[in-house]
């Protein structure tokens, strides 16, 4: 039960998914410079001194946009077998929130 | 099934990592323990958090003081790199290039040694310069903390890829060690995930606010 | 918790359960018999709960006993084969939304309540001379004893919180050592006194209940401390304002009157105080800061209800006599790891303890 | 088995256990392991008792009582319950699914020795100078204080014993996930490996923050760091929060599981599918979920404000509405049905009102208000042994009873059972009823003891007399098991007679590979659609093959026993430090030597391929009746 077969003939396939991967191997470039670029802005809003109140979200949201990039290409979570890992992750990410929030807030009433 | 059995690239499967029933658990089992890593780190951000900058004394150097962007910067880009030489490694392990996976690998390796050095030297920096201690304050306790999972996940990281590189230098790729392969990438690009957020959160949060 | 005994269904439950409930335990002590305003709160909204509680147990028992009754296989024989039902939607949604409507009626009384007890706006309000109205006691909670100052007023004592009845008294509680919390059963819930930060709540003592309680109520430490955890009680003087402003003066007065000894015991006894170093550790002046003595202020002692907080003195001076002595001796045997520790003979001896006790059942400042 | 191994040496039988990665086996070490915990924290909670019997006793001294405390709760929690759960989990979940093994046998040996070294760990502080006295929540001031190295058991031990159990959650998921046989959908799995499942999900999430927390405290009491030390900038309330996120939902990783063993044994005696069984899942997923969401109620009166506490009591509430679906499905599914008073049903009947009035009381703590009166008084212990015992101890009683044959291939005895129970049922309200009143009465809990003319002396004495009657139904019990495995009757795949999930299906006890052929699942209860069909076995989805197993190992053993001895150095080097510890040099040596130990045989892992092995074809057609004594 192991064993998955790919497809009837490994030829056309073997091709296909050289093809496959190639192209794969350009969005992960892709998402690579984009987040050289993201890392730059928010590195450059540090520096510029924006007040707190402006740098702050655009910060996280950055840092939310790279862990995306890094989900989905780097980690291969948009690839299809991944609900489940999906799940737990987001799961995870959830609590993560509720415990940060909680820290943010009734830590230091 | 025999694990050893010897692969070319065009008899090599499609997801090399989820082929075998050892593989597929490997695999789920890993991004589960990734989920639960998910709350551990978020219970050492939570407390950096809460005890950012609480120190005992006005003489006490805080975030703002101490951190310095370009060191930071530098890290950042080396573990970024690395991430980016990791997926190279995975797309080799895919076409069942063995050497060229190693090749990747090693450069991985390498690139996150250096980050390591200069987290060293940072760590190093701030006890000398700053006085900022694990054992000085709160904040240094949390600080040193949290940036120092994250630092001892980068070791783990470091010795489960040489491991691997040294066990299977000269016997190739096969179905039993690509899920191997696979989940220690995984590991990596979860740490740089972290990372993400320890460069956000800790240094440049730290520096603005 | 008006709104709460709006729900008239539950009256006659309530009214049932208010009643055998409040034949337990003692009215110094008990949350059942509450003896203030909070407390009577706390209470109403409790027996809400009961009553809420109680019906969902009918509901389940009813159907429980007829289930286990009625379905036995030794009644319907062992080859009966039971229809093999899916489920209902019809009755998932009952007992989904019946049990929603009896939290709802539930959680709005007790998000009301909460809000309530946690508006301490009270506490800033001013008269026209800028003068705070309500009175405010800070509370300190150090390894087994409890501390208590009048801030407005300029006095401290121990162990033995005088109050005046009928009024929202507000208090700051913070812990030295490591975290207690402070608890009067009968006059309301408790509030944790953290080591890191103040917290504030506030207490309402009835006095007509007060007198029932023999105008002493009895105060527990609810958050595990150490080993003497369990001892670390104090007591609660309730008093009408008027007697609560003459102690008041009286514990002011005795901070700027000069020493004067009873009889030469006394003033012995006092050498003793000095020479032993007990006035290292506790001080007789009321005037002293809240948090700088390593134990209980002792400036009324000799007034104080129980000795330690854990002997009853009875209301009697032999008893009194007796207790001080059997603590100073033993005060590490009946509170142990406390840190005054005991004084065997070699450490003071027999008269000198005599005279002691003499000295400090003399501290009085408002007996007349 | 069993007389196979009877026949064997004791040390062969020893190595095997010691090596074993069979869930089966593995279940029996938990079982036997947990077991004796409970009766390790059972005989606490007696001391306990004997203590309050009366008014300022003088039975224990106060630094013992308040170690007795810490230890009972600490250890039936983390070393009683829930290895106990995972003995069943491990016996049954693989089998319920219709696979041959766990997803990872190897992890499966290395949690349950990390749990066995680190609930070593912790009750060797009896004998190493002192045991944890900060109560099991381990609040830090107090824990900070707290002299000696009673709390450093606590904080190794349980971070030890910890890792064990999330690696065991993760084993349990993935096992769940990617092992089911053809056909077990996951909408056609019994109600205990739903359970199992989410619970594992609940490990997963809620043992990082006490992993955390645990490290937090470490580095205070060992290395000098200042987390908690307000001096030096710390904040204690950290602690409680990262203790209640995880420590609510670990009642729940407690309570699941037996949710689900009262749902299949309720499910098996009433003769009748599970009444509302998508609604049974959907509810056990959802309190798995609110679970999360609520673990401030511990904190009503730390201080977090008025709004906070609203938010927290209204969200604990909504709990109850889930749970009432669950109550009401059980009662219905013995409506109509055919109920056999087993003494496995007579603990699920038990249990249910037991469980409502533990639960209700939790309701009546989720009220914000009237929690500061509750709080940290003795209405909250009984609360909790309501829902702890009347739920999870029941269900565990009434799982040792449903499973012991197919675990050991014998039936331990009713009659006996059948006391035990009812001298345990009584018992256990004796003590706990009464608790409530002496909370509402003003007595606070964790006091080591009351003083006489408060009005608590009765109760307090009624309670003792309720838990002497416990006591004596674990005697009962005990002595049932000693003379069943005497006696050793053999009983045959399903010898309840009422199976119908897949367990029931295979030899008691299931041969190590459990199935010869992997069974076809065609839907819910596929043993008792095989039954009404006429059939008295499953039909296989594949025809006879090879079957792979992995090999024993003793590396998991290793690996924890290396941490335990670290664990040593790491708490002794506080001595050393300090500056008359010249005895204690030895102590950083240990701790390398043991992380040496563990990382060592973690590299032997790696580095040398474990391909398991495979039973031929023609040994599993050999391979006759006589290994499992089927009917
Ligand atoms: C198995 C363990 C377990 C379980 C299942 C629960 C279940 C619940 N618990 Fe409990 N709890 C503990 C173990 C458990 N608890 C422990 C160990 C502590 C103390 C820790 C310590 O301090 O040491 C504690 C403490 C505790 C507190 C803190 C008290 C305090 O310290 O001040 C609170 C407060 O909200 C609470 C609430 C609840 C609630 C609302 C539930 C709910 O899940 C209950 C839901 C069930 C029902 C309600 C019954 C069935 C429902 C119906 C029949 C439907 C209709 C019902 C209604 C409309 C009400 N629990
Ligand atoms: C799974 C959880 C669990 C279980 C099963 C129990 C079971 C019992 N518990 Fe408790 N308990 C807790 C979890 C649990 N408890 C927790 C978490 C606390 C809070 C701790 C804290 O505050 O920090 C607590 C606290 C607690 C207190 C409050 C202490 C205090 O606040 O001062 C009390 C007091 O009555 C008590 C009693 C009991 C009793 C009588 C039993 C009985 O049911 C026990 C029954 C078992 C036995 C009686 C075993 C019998 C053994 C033998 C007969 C010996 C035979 C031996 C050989 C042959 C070798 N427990
Ligand atoms: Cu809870």
């Amino acid at each position: 039960m192991a064993h998955e077969s790919t497809s009837a003939n490994p030829k056309v396939n073997y091709e296909y998914r050289r093809r496959k991967a190639r192209d794969e191997m350009r969005g992960q470039v892709t998402s690579f410079a984009m987040m050289i670029f993201m890392t730059f802005i928010a590195f450059i809003i540090v520096i510029a001194d924006f007040d707190k109140f402006y740098a702050f979200p655009v910060l996280l949201v950055l840092a939310g946009a790279q862990v995306v990039l890094q989900l989905y290409y780097f980690m291969h979570m948009s690839h299809k077998g991944h609900g489940t890992a999906a799940l737990f992750l987001y799961s995870g990410a959830l609590i993560a929130f509720v415990t940060i929030l909680t820290f943010l807030t009734i830590v230091w009433w | 099934m025999d694990m050893n059995q010897k692969y070319t690239a065009r008899t090599w499967p499609e997801s090399p990592e989820k082929t075998t029933l050892e593989g597929k658990n490997k695999f789920l089992g890993f991004w589960l323990f990734l989920g639960g890593e998910t709350v551990l780190f978020a219970s050492l951000f939570a407390t950096y958090l809460a005890l950012k900058d609480k120190v005992p004394g006005n003489d006490h150097a805080l975030a703002a003081d101490m951190f310095e962007l370009p060191l930071v910067f530098i890290m950042t880009m080396l573990l970024l790199t690395s991430s980016l030489t990791s997926v190279y490694a995975m797309y080799h392990m895919k076409n069942h290039n063995y050497q060229k996976m190693q090749t990747w690998l090693l450069i991985t390796v390498f690139l996150g040694l250096a980050f390591l050095g200069f987290e060293i030297y940072e760590f190093n920096h701030y006890v000398h310069e700053f006085h900022h201690t694990f054992t000085s304050s709160a904040f240094g306790s949390a600080f040193y903390t949290l940036v120092g999972f994250h630092g001892a996940h980068v070791v783990v990281g470091l010795g489960w890829f040489t491991l691997l590189l040294v066990r299977n230098g000269k016997r190739g790729l096969n179905l039993y060690n690509a899920p191997k392969f696979f989940t220690a990438s995984l590991y990596w690009h979860f740490i740089d995930v972290v990372w993400v957020f320890i460069f956000t959160v800790v240094y440049l949060m730290g520096m603005v606010g | 918790m008006k709104n709460g005994l709006k729900k008239w269904r539950f009256l006659p439950l309530f009214a049932a359960m208010a009643f055998i409930l409040s034949g337990c335990g003692e009215p110094f002590l008990s949350t059942l018999q509450p003896a203030g305003e909070v407390a009577q709160k706390q209470f109403n909204l409790m027996m809400l709960s009961v009553a809420i509680m109680v019906l969902v147990i009918i509901v389940v028992a009813i159907v429980y006993v007829i289930a286990i009754t009625k379905f036995r296989r030794s009644k319907l024989g062992d080859d009966f084969i039971p229809k093999q039902v899916e489920g209902s939607h019809r009755l998932e949604v009952i007992w989904t939304v019946i049990p929603i409507i009896l939290l709802l009626i539930l959680a709005v009384p007790t998000v009301a309540l909460t809000f309530e007890l946690g508006d301490q706006s009270g506490m800033e309000a001013e008269d026209e001379e800028g003068n705070r109205e309500a009175l405010v006691i800070d509370v300190r909670a150090n390894l087994y004893w409890w501390e208590f100052a009048y801030p407005d007023q300029g006095v401290v004592t121990a162990q033995d919180l005088v109050v005046p009845t009928d009024q929202n008294v507000y208090f700051n509680v913070i812990a030295s050592d490591v975290k207690h919390s402070f608890w009067i059963p009968a006059v309301g819930g408790k509030i944790d006194t953290n080591v890191d930060n103040m917290n504030t709540f506030y207490l309402n003592f009835d006095g007509e209940k007060a007198e029932e309680a023999n105008n002493l109520f009895y105060g527990k430490c609810a958050e595990l401390c150490g080993p003497s955890h369990a001892l670390m009680d104090f007591k609660v003087q309730t008093m009408s304002q008027e007697d609560f402003d003459g102690w008041i003066a009286a514990m002011q007065e005795s901070a700027e009157s000069e020493q004067d000894f009873e009889n030469d015991t006394v003033a012995d006894g006092f050498a003793v105080f000095e020479e032993q170093g007990c006035i290292g550790c506790h001080a007789v002046d009321p005037t002293q800061q809240i948090g700088s003595s390593a134990g209980p202020n002792l400036t009324n002692f000799g007034e104080r209800s129980y000795t330690a907080g854990i002997l009853d003195n009875e209301d009697s001076d032999e008893v009194h006599a007796e207790n001080i002595q059997n603590w100073i001796r033993n005060a590490d045997v009946l509170k142990p790891g406390n840190t005054m520790g005991g004084y065997n003979e070699d450490d003071l001896s027999d008269e000198d303890l005599d005279a002691l006790t003499e000295y400090l059942m003399s501290l009085k400042v408002y007996s007349e | 088995m069993s007389t196979v191994a009877e026949k064997r040496g004791f040390l062969a039988v020893l190595w095997d256990y010691l090596t074993t990665v069979d869930h089966k086996k593995i279940a029996i070490l938990y079982l036997v392991s947990g077991g004796f915990f409970f009766l390790v924290g059972g005989i606490e909670a007696m001391l306990i008792r004997i203590q309050l019997a009366i008014p300022d006793n003088d039975f224990v001294s106060a630094g013992l009582y308040n170690e007795l405390l810490t230890m009972h709760g600490t250890t039936m929690i983390f070393l009683a319950a829930m290895p106990l759960l995972f003995a069943f989990m491990n016996a049954v979940v693989p089998l319920q699914i219709g696979a041959r093994d766990v997803a990872f046998p190897f992890l499966n040996s290395l949690g349950f020795w990390l749990f066995f070294f680190g609930g070593i760990f912790l009750n060797l502080s009896w004998f190493l100078g002192g045991a944890p006295d900060a109560g099991w929540t381990s609040y830090a001031s107090l824990s900070l204080a707290s002299p000696g190295h009673g709390i450093d058991f606590y904080v190794l031990g349980l971070q030890i014993s910890g890792a064990g159990t999330l690696i065991a959650g993760i084993n349990f998921l993935v096992t769940i996930i990617n092992m089911r046989a053809p056909g077990m959908t996951y909408m056609r799995m019994p109600l205990f490996t739903w359970s199992t499942f989410v619970a594992s999900a609940l490990i997963l999430f809620a043992f990082p923050p006490l992993t955390v927390g645990l490290f937090l405290m470490l580095f205070d009491r060992m290395f000098g760091a200042n987390f908690f030390d307000v001096t030096m900038g710390g904040n204690t309330i950290i602690w409680e929060h990262l203790f209640w996120i995880f420590g609510h939902p670990e009642v729940y990783i407690l309570i699941l599981p037996a949710f689900g063993i009262f749902s299949d044994i309720i499910s098996t005696f009433s003769k009748k599918r599970l009444f509302g069984y998508a609604a049974m899942v959907f509810a056990t997923v959802l309190i798995g979920f609110l679970g999360f969401m609520v673990w401030a109620h511990h904190m009503f009166t730390t201080g977090l404000g008025p709004t906070a506490n609203a938010i927290f009591a209204v969200a604990t509430m909504a709990i109850a509405v889930p749970t009432g679906v669950k109550i009401f499905n059980w009662l219905l599914t013995m409506w109509g049905g055919s109920i056999r008073f087993t003494t496995p049903m007579l603990y699920a009947v038990a249990f249910i009102p037991s469980f409502v009035a533990g639960g209700v009381t939790g309701v009546m703590l989720a009220s914000a208000a009237a929690d500061y009166q509750y709080h940290d008084s003795y209405f909250v212990v009984a609360h909790f042994h309501y829902v702890i015992i009347g739920g999870v101890v029941l269900g565990l009683l009434a799982g040792t009873h449903f499973y012991w044959p197919k675990m050991f291939g014998t039936m331990l005895n009713e009659t006996l059972g059948k006391i035990t129970f009812w001298l345990f049922l009584i018992g256990f309200h004796g003590t706990f009823f009464i608790q409530h009143f002496l909370g509402l009465m003003g007595m606070p809990r964790r006091i080591w003891k009351f003083l006489p003319n408060q009005g608590l002396d009765l109760f307090n004495m009624i309670s003792t007399v309720g838990a002497f009657f416990m006591a004596l139904a674990v005697i009962v019990l005990l002595y049932n098991v000693v003379i069943t495995q005497i006696k050793n009757v053999r009983v045959g795949n399903d010898p309840w007679g009422d199976g119908r999930t897949l367990e029931w299906a295979i030899p008691s006890p299931p041969p190590y590979y459990n199935f010869k052929q992997l069974p076809l699942v065609r839907g819910l209860d596929p043993l008792w659609i095989e039954k009404m069909e006429g059939r008295k076995e499953m039909t296989p989805a594949e025809p006879l093959g090879d079957i792979h197993m992995p090999n024993n190992s003793f590396i998991p053993f290793v690996m924890s026993l290396g941490l335990f001895i670290a664990a040593f150095g790491a708490m002794y080097q506080v001595d050393w430090r300090a500056s008359d510890g010249a005895d204690y040099v030895w102590s950083i040596p240990v701790l390398i030597i043991g992380m040496l130990i563990t990382i060592g045989s973690m590299a032997v892992r790696s580095l040398k391929d474990d391909h398991g092995y495979h039973i031929h074809k023609e040994e599993l057609m050999d391979d006759h009746d006589d290994k499992g004594g089927r009917e």
